[in-house]
């Protein structure tokens, strides 16, 4: 075991599958000679050559269309982008044809590639550069999509999505770049679809991913102190998602409570929800309750920043809510 | 129509004009590098290209089919001299109005006309339809209906060929409408600064839907890669043999220095856009003119006049190649439609992935 | 009242507004000369002239985006989208700057720009052309969202879109462009975040917006031959929606079936079914149970697209389902 | 730093040079139209927009606001040209590097130092920060910060201006990283088409972050708006008069011949991208070669050797301005935060609309 920053545990899962296959290639804004907009790709430039590792101009259209071309053709692109909200004005290039030309084509081809960098907000950064896709992407289908809330998972995460041979939307966050944790120095990977539950407890299942786990896991610290013991489940993979794990933890808790960065209106949250109410309407003890970001844009000021993110008294709130201690 | 013209944004009554294709070649078959032996297989193939389109119109007039339906009659010269000019293993990928290339290509007309029906037996299992032809074991890579998404695709398809040092070179198609994408600005300068060997292709039909090119379209088209410092040039898609001239040599220094080339093909379909379409922003007698080139006719005159196959041999293939048509509707509606199944199959390469509910 | 078809009820809208406001412009792929691909722009060159009716290039991006500039400098233009699923290469226009512009200038300017064109499926036209938009942009602040299913309601709903000083999206589909309805001949409005009770019943709400109401319709017609009077609301806007309405009608029926032709996973239905069991729980007497077409892209093949697109027995089984008959 | 050359993609090793500045002009400030008088305003906001920068640099590193801070620092000559040429109802509209441009057009040192600090007396109310200054009275448009997505816009501000014929033209700013974007060329062609009077000028200070101009686009950018047909041509960013003799004449033939016009400014930033970006792509040679033409230090030595102003005179002008800004910081400190309620406030017009929970 060692310590790795998450980042370095990406670059990591980057380097180590690029050493074995050499169809896989990295291609970005500033991910070679800058060495990455927020270091992820440190060094992978000098040790892979501009051959494999790419700088692109600023064209999130062309370059994420350029890697579906040569995807279909035998490469294994990474495409990176600088933030997903970048990503918006190539999102046609995801949605459409990463998404739907290995069916349109009746499965002649496939599309290994994996879309990946930092996703939601990050600090003050106005409206346009702090939204959360995870709930856009994962209505569609054809792709994956994975956020990971830790370097453990994200190494185990990115390895599978980069031997998967279908398209991975992997999200990242640049304030947890720098997050550090003890990982395995030997080979691992971790399979989509399959949660974990990363603190177990009787009282109340928390549903969070991403940044939000954090939120979370401060908010399980202070519910513990008052004597309420949250289970929480980081489901890790948004698409395919751990139904299953969510719903026998609900059997035993029989309340939840999600927490997510999305906007509300048919975000994850709603879809998790929704499907707890169907499956398992009759543990449920109370409503499943959810803390997202408002149904507002972010805005700069702090104070309304602040405001908007969700934090660990939300979660409180929300759990004194199912709880009934409201 | 319109008001008064300083009263409007976009330019009107602008129409396409035959005076805007450039001369046909003068050059003999041979002078191209075509044997005499050559040119009936294309004028076979181009005449396929035709029939089926004029079969499947009325197949899809009688209701047999569904979806959008959109000819390539009148184009075929493109699609022929494209086949001919590439090695069987470069990479050919195009919009939606695609039954012409595949054809061209060597797809059968038995799995086109499947796919026209949505049949398990079609090249795409059914599931693409008339916009979505794939054909991946003869590297013709689609068929792709959202205009210009497909530009960078073309260019990623040529970037896989430069990394593997396979030697082969990718062909991009699309028409006069997609140029307005930026799609084509993004992937144009990415081709150009990374040296991609891809020929992109823009078959000026003159109309994008109803819209004129000169309503769409300011400026020359070929010229819209000059700015990237990318080659280019304008051929004369009415007629097969100046397409092998263009062509040519275009997809040879391509292929030699791995690096782009736009080519303005100037073309015309001579059906409506799909088959909705009332055809009141051009005159009879606009089609009236490049009917009267007709590259099929054209190459046939070619053929009878240098003597290379006769009348006769010439309407021995026609009727062949009228049965091959028959054949294939016949065998399209024979053929199963997909099963329930395979609704969702073909999504994910992964084979258990649990589809959500 | 005059039986007009869906089309010339959105025709008249526009018309109508654009004689008393002549900063109205409709901006669009062959809505001038060629009188509109789908005929809803006939005639309007004529009247207006090419100032106002405006022919553009095949640039989703560049349009919408001049559509916005233009909006914030004192016009209300009405962009046509040939179908929305060809404005996902201009969604960055809509979900960053229509969407966002206002708030981020603290509210300097305004954006009365209104998206407008066919949305989701029509018939066999592949994967690319036939998704449902409306979760997506109802997910993102900033926007007004709405999706007609009768011409009543598309006239009266349109005119408020156009008259509203914030960006709309107003969905509409090819397939209903020839549906008919008496509609008033005098003039009015319909408010937005104003659902209607379309069909009164007291064993199951359905909730069915745009062109699912009327698979919903026809569900509830045969579901009535056999004893089950079920009420239907068209909440007719996505955003706002009015969940007071759906949420009066399970306190009366104790059990809902949302029908979409979204993709399921966080989709409308999602949301819907999310909000009444939170705010509903205990009027429920069944979960809350969603018909939407599956998470899957659209197939060509006829037999496989029928069976991708939700159908009337969908909605049977599923009342069922919620009525525990099944 | 990249492996052997023919073994990229990108091109390596490119970096940006001051030899590629068209020469400066040498003509008199009165030949190009202005008087003595004219000039020492211009000094004193060229100087305030530095000196604001450079105190925001400070307050940003002692942890006074948050988010992205990009300086303008170096590019001051074109905001200060611009403004000059213009009417004051013309239309401006640029990226998020755009504390410069407020401040040329008037926006106040406070609103703008409030802006940073996000308080509610800022240009933007504080809801937009550094990227995205916005003040509509005096028609500047933002502050946009998704490269390129602003391009569309500044054609739609000059769409309503010649719709409403109100004799207005608009200006629409961008880096060179922009010019990549599909969004200009979708643009350029419609504006071309539209005959929009808007000038798009594109601010090439040779990196769009850590990437050279040569490395991220292919060819020279001011003829991107060639194929279009539309007008074109180089300025000279270091130097205010340079760019005044550049602009002013587009800028009255947009306006009499509602065409559009693309100018490529050749200008430098002195900055870093932003507030941690540690330039290892540049050296510093090439920053002091820059450096040794500074446009404020070029227009006060100017004055001076025009004798239009002492440098005593000057000296109390850079004291007043330094005054000018502390205070600025000061205002921005004591001003209040937004109030919570303002979370949900701006977004809609509509006053009631209720928000999803
Ligand atoms: C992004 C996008 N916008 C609009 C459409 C609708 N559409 C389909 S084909 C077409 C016209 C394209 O014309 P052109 O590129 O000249 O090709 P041609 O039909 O002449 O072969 C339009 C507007 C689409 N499919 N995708
Ligand atoms: C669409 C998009 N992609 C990426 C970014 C991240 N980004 C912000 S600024 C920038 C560089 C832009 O450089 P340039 O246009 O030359 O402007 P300059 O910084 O030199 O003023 C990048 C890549 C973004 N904001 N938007
Ligand atoms: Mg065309
Ligand atoms: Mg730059």
């Amino acid at each position: 075991m060692s310590e790795k920053q998450f980042r370095e545990a990406i670059r990591e899962a980057m380097v180590e599958e690029m050493r074995k296959d050499d169809t896989i290639i990295l291609m970005g804004e500033e991910v070679a000679e800058y060495n990455g907009a927020y270091k992820v790709s440190q060094n992978m430039l000098d040790e892979f050559g501009g051959k494999r590792v790419i700088d692109t101009p600023i064209s999130e259209l062309g370059f994420s269309g350029i890697g579906v071309g040569a995807a279909m053709n035998g490469l294994r692109p990474i495409i990176e982008f600088m933030t997903f909200n970048f990503a918006v004005v190539g999102m046609d290039q995801i949605i459409n044809n990463a998404a739907k030309i290995r069916y349109m084509s009746g499965g002649q081809l496939k599309i290994p590639i994996v879309f990946r960098g930092p996703n939601a907000s990050a600090g003050q950064l106005g409206a346009t550069h702090s939204v959360a896709f995870e709930s856009l992407y994962a209505h569609i289908p054809g792709l994956k999509v994975v956020y990971a809330s830790e370097p453990y998972d994200a190494k185990g995460l990115l390895k599978t999505a980069i031997r998967d041979d279908d398209p991975v939307i992997f999200l990242e966050s640049e304030q947890m770049y720098g997050l550090k944790q003890e990982i395995p120095d030997e080979e691992y990977t971790i399979p989509f679809g399959k949660g974990k539950i990363k603190r177990e407890g009787d009282d109340v299942t928390i549903v969070a991913h991403g940044k939000m786990y954090h939120v979370a896991k401060k908010a399980a610290e202070e519910l513990a102190k008052d004597g309420v013991e949250a289970e929480i489940i980081d489901p890790r993979s948004m698409k395919p998602f751990d139904f299953e794990m969510v719903i026998e933890s609900i059997k035993k808790t029989n309340r939840c409570v999600i927490v997510d960065e999305s906007h509300p209106f048919a975000g994850m949250a709603a879809e998790i929800g929704f499907i707890i109410q169907r499956d398992a309407f009759d543990y449920l003890d109370a409503p499943v309750q959810r803390v997202t970001v408002p149904d507002a844009p972010a805005p700069f000021a702090k104070n309304l920043f602040d405001l908007w993110l969700p934090d660990a008294k939300q979660v409180i709130d929300a759990v004194n809510t199912v709880t009934y201690r409201n | 129509m319109a008001k008064k013209a300083d009263e409007t944004f976009t330019p009107t009554g602008k129409v396409y004009k035959s005076t805007t294709l450039p001369k046909p070649t003068r050059k003999k078959h041979t002078t191209l590098g075509l044997k005499d032996e050559d040119l009936m297989p294309v004028f076979r193939n181009m005449y396929l290209q035709r029939r089926f389109e004029e079969r499947a119109a009325q197949m899809y007039q009688k209701g047999k089919f569904g979806g959008f339906l959109h000819l390539y009659i009148g184009q075929e010269a493109v699609s022929a001299s494209t086949v001919h000019v590439l090695n069987d293993d470069d990479d050919i990928i195009s919009a939606y109005r695609v039954h012409g290339l595949a054809l061209a290509r060597g797809t059968s007309p038995n799995a086109c006309m499947a796919e026209l029906y949505g049949k398990k037996t079609g090249c795409s299992k059914g599931k693409g339809g008339s916009m979505h032809f794939f054909d991946v074991e003869r590297h013709f890579w689609g068929g792709h209906a959202i205009v210009g998404a497909h530009i960078p695709l073309g260019a990623g398809l040529a970037m896989a060929n430069k990394y593997k040092k396979n030697g082969r070179i990718a062909i991009c198609f699309f028409g006069d409408g997609a140029v307005d994408q930026g799609s084509l600005n993004e992937t144009f300068n990415m081709a150009q600064l990374w040296k991609l060997p891809v020929v992109f292709v823009v078959e000026n039909n003159g109309y994008s839907m109803g819209t004129s090119v000169e309503r769409h379209s300011a400026g020359q088209l070929h010229k819209r890669g000059e700015a990237y410092g990318m080659k280019n040039g304008v051929a004369n898609g009415m007629d097969f043999l100046s397409m092998v001239e263009s062509l040519k040599d275009v997809v040879e220094e391509v292929r030699e220095t791995s690096e782009p080339y736009f080519m303005e093909v100037k073309t015309y379909r001579y059906r409506g856009h799909s088959m909705s379409d009332p055809q009141n922003y051009r005159t009879k007698d606009e089609l009236e003119e490049f009917r009267s080139f007709d590259p099929i006719e054209r190459l046939k005159d070619y053929i009878l006049k240098e003597k290379i196959q006769t009348q006769k041999e010439i309407d021995e293939v026609i009727e062949e190649v009228d049965q091959e048509v028959l054949d294939a509707i016949d065998f399209a509606e024979k053929s199963d439609a997909p099963d329930d199944h395979e609704l969702f199959e073909d999504i994910y390469v992964q084979e258990d992935f649990p589809f959500h509910k």
